[in-house]
């Protein structure tokens, strides 16, 4: 028993000190241009194969079929994914062919996966290969929208796929000069009315908030919020990072200045209305409305008429979050204060509510 | 030996008779634990004879039995009569009225008026001197525990049920009390003032607390009411006269006259005011108010000089 | 089984006498008043003291250790019920159980 | 009888010894070796891991309190953070009572016990050891909860509404219900090996009058932990219920009341300081008449006042509610019963001072410690009077004042006992005994440091510093005397570092060469001690047996007494009638193994995922759990091996059924139990009524005619096995299984009926608990299903039959009660409605 014990200390000692050796003798060669050993490979790839299906998180995916998560992933796609991985329409970039190994074309890899393993992959990246993880590990609503997105690719053609990434926002620059001072698509990328709407038209996903109309201090705020990475989003940050305060002003006033759009809904019930207006002293949930209606502070934002899918979303974001900007400080403790019901019910309220009359 | 939260600082009937009850108590413990410990000495190290004495079963039976039940009867009958002259003494016919509701961790005090009229106010009682006064103790949350030390012994606030507790200030003072039942979180930080008056300063401090806030003087006490009314601390907090009318907090219709803030444990200075406004998880973590790092240096100013103005 | 319960009834009709005082209260006072809870005190005392007095007496003549012992779980039951007793005189019945 | 042994020489058994027989008695109760010791199951050994375990947890509070201490030496302190300290406090109070004190007191009575009763072991070793090993983990994972910042914080005594879902989410508190409850469950199986142990394993002679007082109060101990313990489970039951699924037992609004949760609990919480403080009282009843050289004056009221203290201590709970605003009278009915308790705790210190006058106390260590213990315990006890008196605790409760008093209780009352107990038996399970000097040094740091630390909270307290809180401001006065404090503290934890450093400089546990006899005690634990106890087992004349038979260790050592080898080749012990101590039976007991500890291992885990609502692992678990238990019992209940002579001519079956067996008496227990918890429940059940009888309906549901019928065809067929089991087999089964069959029918429809009528749970208080009652029928059923389905498998594997039937005889019994149960239960939910309604 101890000789056999003994025995093996010694052998993993041996090895180790062997495996030492080796790589500080520098003759493994790290060129991406060269491709790994066969066996190499398969070590990898079986390891990789295994640890997302370890992993992978045990929980029920949301609806994926669900357009307004298929939009909004879509807009994310185009900006963050597409490069390396192509899209319909588009091949894979010359730079990204020399990675290795190559960024595989999802709209034949993803069925191999289940959702639970996308999800993982997609929120984790993976080691070794340059896919990254998703820019931040507080928002898996985002992540499931991407899904739902990968799970609509392989059947979307390249009409299908520029209405739902662009939206309404042209893919490429019409005229010659509009090339040769902004650098091809790649402005289409950033722009807000992709996935905001601009103009009277509506976001493209109601799980986009709607900017028309809010206060431009609130706009701004949200924006250096992403930028600092004080409010948590995968599909926001690095678009906000990109703008300069100058720009992320304009955009705001541009925002500020819109026509409010009318409200989505029509469901107004009185009890929740009451909760809205007057909040409930026992259960601690303060008016709603207090904070905002029109005469509230221009950092806070106008709920009426706002998507209510997007109210319910923001309100379970925050029910989760870490508080760090002024504003979540205040609305973090109230969020979670609220029952579900309550979160669907006073979302559905404010989007039934028309502008003016808040 | 005297505190500003001390039992033994008596300033009411029911204080003064437990303190009467304590000494009482202090020195026939002392007496008894003398005569134990003398016992023991005299065990180990006294004259055989008195050894012997100290052996005999019969020294067992008399001090370990018929000893403690004598003195253990004439305590009980005294401690009985201490309570009986506590809780069955009923309420004089002129005796104030007022409500105290313990939260996490403030206390909620309504006073009622000449016309029943419900005035409300927060986390400092005031109380005519020599007047009966019932406080009826609730609470919106979990258990408290009402306890001023000068006045009366500690009653409990239970969600559900309704005590009652009857005070009277001998003079008028300022007399400390502190949450005594462990209420989550911030329990060490919920106290109060019980601030007795003569009577007729009672009086017109009542007549003047039911009254609406005073309208805001100045312009900078102006912006501050209507950045107080903007940022939202309506829907928590009341002022009277103005559409702030939360009932989740403390009224503020005259936070500016209060000694304290946050629940007696802050005097009410600005500075506090301020640091409360931006940083009250970090005075009183836990506590529902969320932090209001919203204003700008100047904009806190203004709000903090129109609370400050609510006299 | 007669035995064993002398042998524990003293204690034990010291724990009955003190609940039904105790459970009492608040039962008989809040349905019939406090005359027909001074009844129940005085009936409850009195069907304590009886059985605790049949036991010191049919235990006082016993020599064996259990006999002793239960002798003076007697008295000492007896001591219990007059202390628990002695706030019925001292206090008002029937107070704060509305 | 015939041939006692006296004075004259007369010896059960001859010398010479025959060739081999102390080997084979070796062999018999050899120890496993290496790490298999885990499996072991001698007292000794379980008493050792279960001392030592306890008193890790005790420096590990100890820390805590520490860290408290350091918090509050100076106002506005900024050391710990508010929610820190308020986890600390909580488990610094949880650990000290749950953790430290009921585990070290019950460790010392399974440790000593035996010793000194002249057992070869406690009756069910197995349950010692799963009970045991359960705590240690269970104990181990609770206190972890504290570095993950998972711990409870809503105070030992977790208050309702605090601790509920709404208040306090999150699992910590749900660790606290689950991993308390399941440790207090440990303890009641720790207090029933005890209960039958002291009744029925003594030595031949040892009379109930000639039984050490140490027994005597660990046989009060464990069954105040009987009655007490269920009323808390029961508590713990009704709070998870309302946090998992939202039943209102504690919710005011919907009919609950949190006043349920206070007389619950200290209907436990009482009688639990005494069921810390008798066992230690016991020990220095032992430990005074050995340093004084003499018996203890007044033995006899000493056991009365044991027995009414037990009594007394459950009649004392409202005087932890003085303040709740209860009915004054009522106040007085506690008040006058918290005196009456302070009597036989007088008689006790007057008693103990009498043995030190009529004998010469030496001045030892463990001396030390007594009088120590007599000083700081008065004390504590004439606070207690203090606090008893309902106006002073008005301004007293739940002040530094109150902190001050039970310190001295407790600290007083079973840390320097516990201290003097180590002191004064480590020579009779260590190679060495402690070091008198370091001991000495230790006592002076305690003593002195517990004052310093302790005696400035009663002033502290009084000029109106409350308990529990993280911070104060300056100028209040309180200063200088938590300043002085936490001095104090500090010099208690030297003291206890000594202690320490004394262990690991001189114990040296063993089972073979111990100090042996150095104080020139005279009760049988003084006998040489071995892995079976003593060579032999004495017969036991007087109270001090070494003290009236000097040469009787000799004698016991060459094997002259009682059962000098072993009979069946295994491990035996003999088993007494319970007040006469007449021989009656060998009983043979297991050795080691692994199902109780996979048990052990596998219920902590069951509760603890439990907690983190990992259901599907916890009933895999569960499963395990069940599995070992099996196994563990398979092997138990052996068939007869004939009469087995033990000396003196007294022959002994090796089998008997019925209430001979000592496993009906712990069933018995075991019902007691059961019957407590229920009590409780109805008692709960009583009291939401006059809470709010609102919630209770007007009209009631139908008749539960079914159920009833269900219960009686369950009855019939009980008594039908009773009678089968020796004629037929296959008609014996049937009866069982549709007997048993019938009362989960009955027990279903009734549950049924209530939901149909659209009763839900969550409902009301009244709802909650009549489901409530529903639980806990189908936790007695659920124990009945799966022992009768044990009991046909051993009918089906022929380890049952009409002599060996001990295994039916316990199920019937538990089967008896259930219908018993079930009945009580029918007539509370639908009697009680129809009364009052």
């Amino acid at each position: 028993m101890r000789r056999i014990l003994y025995t093996a200390l010694g052998l993993a000692a041996v090895g180790s000190v062997g495996l030492l050796l080796f790589a500080w003798s520098g003759l493994y060669s790290v060129a991406a241009s060269r491709g790994h050993w066969p066996m190499v490979e398969w070590v990898l790839e079986f390891g990789m194969e295994n640890s997302v299906e370890t992993h992978a998180p045990n929980v029920t995916p949301p609806r994926l079929d669900d357009p307004d998560l298929i939009r909004l992933g879509a807009g994310h796609f185009l900006f963050g994914c597409a490069e390396c991985h192509g899209a319909p329409g588009t091949e894979v970039g010359l730079v990204v062919r020399g990675m290795l190994p190559p960024p595989p074309d999802l709209s034949r890899r993803v069925s191999a996966w289940t959702d639970q393993e996308l999800f993982w992959i997609v929120k984790n990246g993976i080691k070794y290969t340059g896919m990254p993880a998703w820019p931040t590990l507080d928002r898996d609503d985002e992540v499931w929208a991407l899904i739902a997105f990968l799970r609509a690719l392989p059947s979307l053609d390249q009409a299908a796929y520029r209405a739902l990434a662009y939206g309404d926002v042209p893919a490429e620059p019409q005229s010659g000069e509009g090339v040769a001072m902004s650098g091809g698509a790649s402005r289409a990328l950033g722009a807000c009315a992709r996935c905001h709407g601009a103009g009277d038209r509506p976001p493209l996903s109601a799980l986009v908030p709607r900017l028309h109309g809010q206060p431009a201090e609130m706009l701004v705020e949200a924006l250096r919020a992403f930028a600092a990475g004080e409010r948590r989003s995968g599909i926001m940050e690095p678009l906000a990072a990109a703008l300069s305060r100058r720009a992320a002003e304009e955009v705001a006033t541009y925002y500020a200045g819109l026509a409010p759009l009318p409200p989505t809904s029509t469901v107004q019930a009185e009890s929740i209305g009451r909760l809205a207006a007057e909040g409930d002293a026992a259960a601690e949930i303060p008016a709603c409305i207090s904070c905002h209606d029109r005469q509230a502070l221009a950092i806070y934002p106008r709920l009426a008429a706002q998507s209510a899918r997007y109210l319910e979303n923001r309100l379970r974001v925050l029910w989760y979050a870490q508080p760090r900007t002024p504003t979540q400080s205040i609305m973090v403790p109230i969020a979670r204060r609220l029952s579900e019901q309550q979160i669907r019910d006073l979302s559905a309220y404010f989007a039934g509510l028309p502008p003016e009359q808040r | 030996m005297t505190g500003l939260q001390s039992m033994f600082a008596p300033m009411g009937p029911e204080a003064a008779l437990i303190a009467d009850l304590a000494a009482v108590l202090f020195v026939g413990a002392a007496v008894v634990l003398t005569i134990v410990v003398a016992a023991l000495w005299f065990a180990m190290l006294g004259s055989s004879a008195a050894r012997r004495g100290l052996a005999a079963e019969r020294a067992v039976i008399v001090g370990g039995i018929v000893f403690p039940i004598v003195a253990l009867a004439a305590l009980l009958a005294y401690g009985l009569w201490v309570m009986r002259a506590s809780v069955a003494s009923p309420a004089a016919s002129n005796a104030m009225r007022i409500e105290v509701t313990g939260e996490q961790w403030w206390w909620r005090v309504a006073y009622r008026d000449g016309d029943g009229r419900r005035i409300e106010s927060a986390n400092e009682i005031r109380i005519p001197v020599g007047r009966d006064v019932v406080l009826t103790l609730r609470s919106a949350d979990v258990i408290h525990s009402f306890w001023v030390p000068s006045l009366a012994g500690k009653v409990d606030m239970i969600p559900g049920r309704v005590n009652t507790l009857k005070i009277v200030a001998k003079q008028p003072g300022v007399y400390r009390g502190q949450c005594a039942e462990y209420c989550g979180g911030a329990h060490a930080l919920m106290a109060l003032e019980v601030v007795a008056l003569p009577e007729a300063e009672f009086a017109s401090w009542l007549a003047a607390e039911g009254a609406q806030a005073t309208d805001a003087a100045g312009e900078t006490e102006r912006q501050g009411r209507e950045l107080f009314l903007a940022a939202g601390c309506g829907a928590c907090h009341a002022i009277r006269g103005t559409r702030a009318d939360g009932r989740i907090g403390p009224d503020l219709t005259r936070v500016g006259a209060r000694r304290q803030i946050a629940a007696a444990t802050l005097p009410a200075t600005r500075e506090n005011l301020a640091r409360f406004i931006v940083d009250g998880q970090h005075l009183k973590p836990g506590n529902g108010m969320p932090p209001f790092r919203v204003f700008s240096a100047e904009e806190l100013s203004a709000v903090v000089a129109y609370l400050a103005s609510l006299k | 089984m007669f035995r064993t319960f002398l042998r524990l009834g003293a204690p034990l009709a010291w724990a009955l006498h003190f609940l039904v005082l105790y459970g009492a209260e608040f039962l008989v006072c809040s349905r019939w008043g406090s005359q027909a809870y001074a009844a129940v005190v005085a009936g409850a005392t009195l069907a304590a003291l009886a059985v605790l007095v049949f036991v010191v007496r049919s235990t006082a003549a016993g020599t064996g250790f259990v006999d002793r012992v239960a002798f003076a779980l007697g008295l000492m039951g007896l001591g219990g019920v007059l202390a628990t007793t002695m706030p019925a005189f001292m206090i008002p019945m029937c107070v704060g159980t509305a | 009888m015939t041939r006692a042994a006296t004075a004259t020489g007369e010896y059960p058994n001859d010398l010479p010894r025959p060739e081999g027989e102390l080997e084979r008695l070796e062999a018999a109760w050899e120890l496993p070796k290496g790490w298999r010791i885990v499996t072991a199951v001698n007292n000794t050994v379980i008493g050792y891991f279960y001392i030592a375990t306890a008193f890790g947890f005790f420096v590990l509070a100890g820390i805590l309190a520490l860290l408290m201490r350091t918090q509050l030496a100076v106002p506005d302190n900024t050391f710990l953070g508010q929610e820190t300290y308020n986890q600390i406090f909580t488990m610094h109070g949880t650990v000290m009572m749950f953790l430290f004190a009921v585990p070290a007191v019950e460790a010392m009575g399974v440790l000593l016990l035996p010793q000194m009763l002249g057992a070869r072991d406690l009756p069910f070793p197995r349950l010692g050891a799963f009970a045991f090993w359960a705590y240690l983990i269970g104990g181990l994972v609770f206190f972890c909860t504290l570095f993950v910042g998972l711990a409870p914080s809503g105070g030992w005594f977790m208050y309702p509404p605090l601790t509920s879902e709404r208040f306090s989410p999150g699992v910590g508190a749900d660790f606290w219900l689950l991993g308390i409850g399941f440790i207090e469950i440990s303890a009641i199986a720790g207090a029933i090996e005890i209960i039958v142990g002291v009744l029925r394993t003594r030595a031949p002679g040892m009379t109930l009058d000639r039984m050490p007082i140490f027994a005597w109060t660990m046989l009060v101990f464990a069954g105040m932990v009987v009655f007490a313990f269920p009323a808390v489970i029961l508590a713990t039951i009704l709070l998870e219920l309302e946090r998992a699924f939202d039943w209102p037992f504690f919710i005011a609004e919907r009919g609950g009341d949190p006043l349920l949760w206070q007389h619950l609990f200290w209907f436990f919480g009482h009688p639990e300081v005494y069921i810390i403080f008798l066992p230690a009282a016991g020990m220095v009843s032992m430990i005074v008449p050995a340093m004084a050289q003499t018996s203890m004056v007044g033995h006899r009221l000493i056991v009365v006042a044991l027995i009414a203290t037990g009594f007394f201590s459950f009649g004392l709970w409202v005087h932890h509610m003085f303040t709740t605003g209860l009915p004054a009278l009522s106040l007085g009915f506690f008040s006058a019963a918290s005196m009456a308790v302070s009597v036989p705790s007088g008689l006790q210190v007057f008693a103990w001072i009498a043995t030190i006058a009529a004998g010469r106390l030496r001045l030892t260590a463990a001396s030390l410690f007594v009088l120590g213990f007599l000083f700081i315990f008065t004390l504590g006890g004439l606070t207690g009077v203090m606090v008893a008196m309902v106006p002073f605790d008005w301004q007293a409760h739940d002040t530094y004042f109150v902190v001050a008093h039970f310190h001295y209780v407790l600290v007083g009352g079973m840390v320097f006992p516990l201290l003097c107990a180590f002191y004064y038996w480590a020579p009779a399970f260590s190679r060495r005994p402690l070091s008198e000097r370091m001991g000495k040094s230790a006592f002076w740091l305690i003593f002195i440091g517990f004052n310093v630390a302790f005696f400035p909270m009663h002033i502290s307290g009084l000029i109106g510093m409350p308990r529990r809180v993280y911070s104060y401001p300056a100028g209040l006065g309180w200063d200088l005397p938590n300043l002085i404090s936490t001095v104090g503290a500090f010099i208690v934890a030297a003291g206890i570092l000594v202690v320490l450093a004394d262990f690991l400089r001189n114990l040296r546990p063993t089972l073979t060469k111990s100090a042996g006899d150095v104080w020139k005690g005279g009760t049988l634990e003084w006998l040489e001690n071995h892995t079976y106890g003593a060579r032999s087992v004495p017969h036991v004349d007087s109270r001090e047996p070494l003290w009236t038979h000097p040469r009787m260790s000799e004698d016991v050592k060459k094997g002259r007494y009682y059962l000098p080898g072993t009979m069946t080749g295994g491990r035996e012990t003999i088993v007494t009638s319970p007040v006469e101590a007449v021989p009656q039976y060998l009983m043979r007991l297991p050795g080691p193994g692994w199902p109780h500890l996979i048990a052990a291992v596998f219920t902590a885990a069951f509760f603890l995922l439990l907690t983190v609502k990992a259901v599907a692992l916890a009933l895999a678990c569960g499963g395990i759990v069940i599995a070992a238990m099996i196994a563990w019992m398979w092997s138990s209940d052996p068939a007869s091996a004939g009469e087995a002579d033990i000396g003196a001519g007294i022959s002994l079956p090796t089998y008997v059924a019925g209430p001979t067996h000592p496993s009906w008496w712990a069933m018995v227990v075991v019902l007691l139990v059961a019957g407590a918890l229920y009590l409780s429940y109805v008692f709960g059940y009583l009291y939401l009524w006059t809470v709010s009888p609102a919630t209770w309906p007007t009209t009631p549901i139908s008749m539960p005619s079914w159920p009833v019928t269900c219960l009686i065809v369950s009855g019939v067929a009980l008594a039908a096995a009773t009678r089968l089991l020796g004629s037929s087999r296959l008609l014996f089964a049937l009866a069982l299984a549709c007997g048993i069959g019938a009362l989960l029918v009955g027990l279903a429809l009734d549950a049924w009926t209530q939901w149909q009528s659209g009763l839900r749970p969550s409902a009301s208080g009244y709802a909650a608990m009549v489901y409530a009652n529903a639980v806990l029928q189908a936790q007695i059923a659920g124990v009945v299903t799966a022992m009768g389905a044990f009991t046909l498998a051993r009918l089906v594997a022929g380890r049952l039959d009409a002599d060996r039937r001990v295994v039916f005889d316990n199920l019937a019994l538990l089967w008896g009660y259930a219908i018993g149960e079930a009945a009580l239960g029918l007539l509370l939910t639908h009697g009680f409605p129809r009364v009052a309604g």
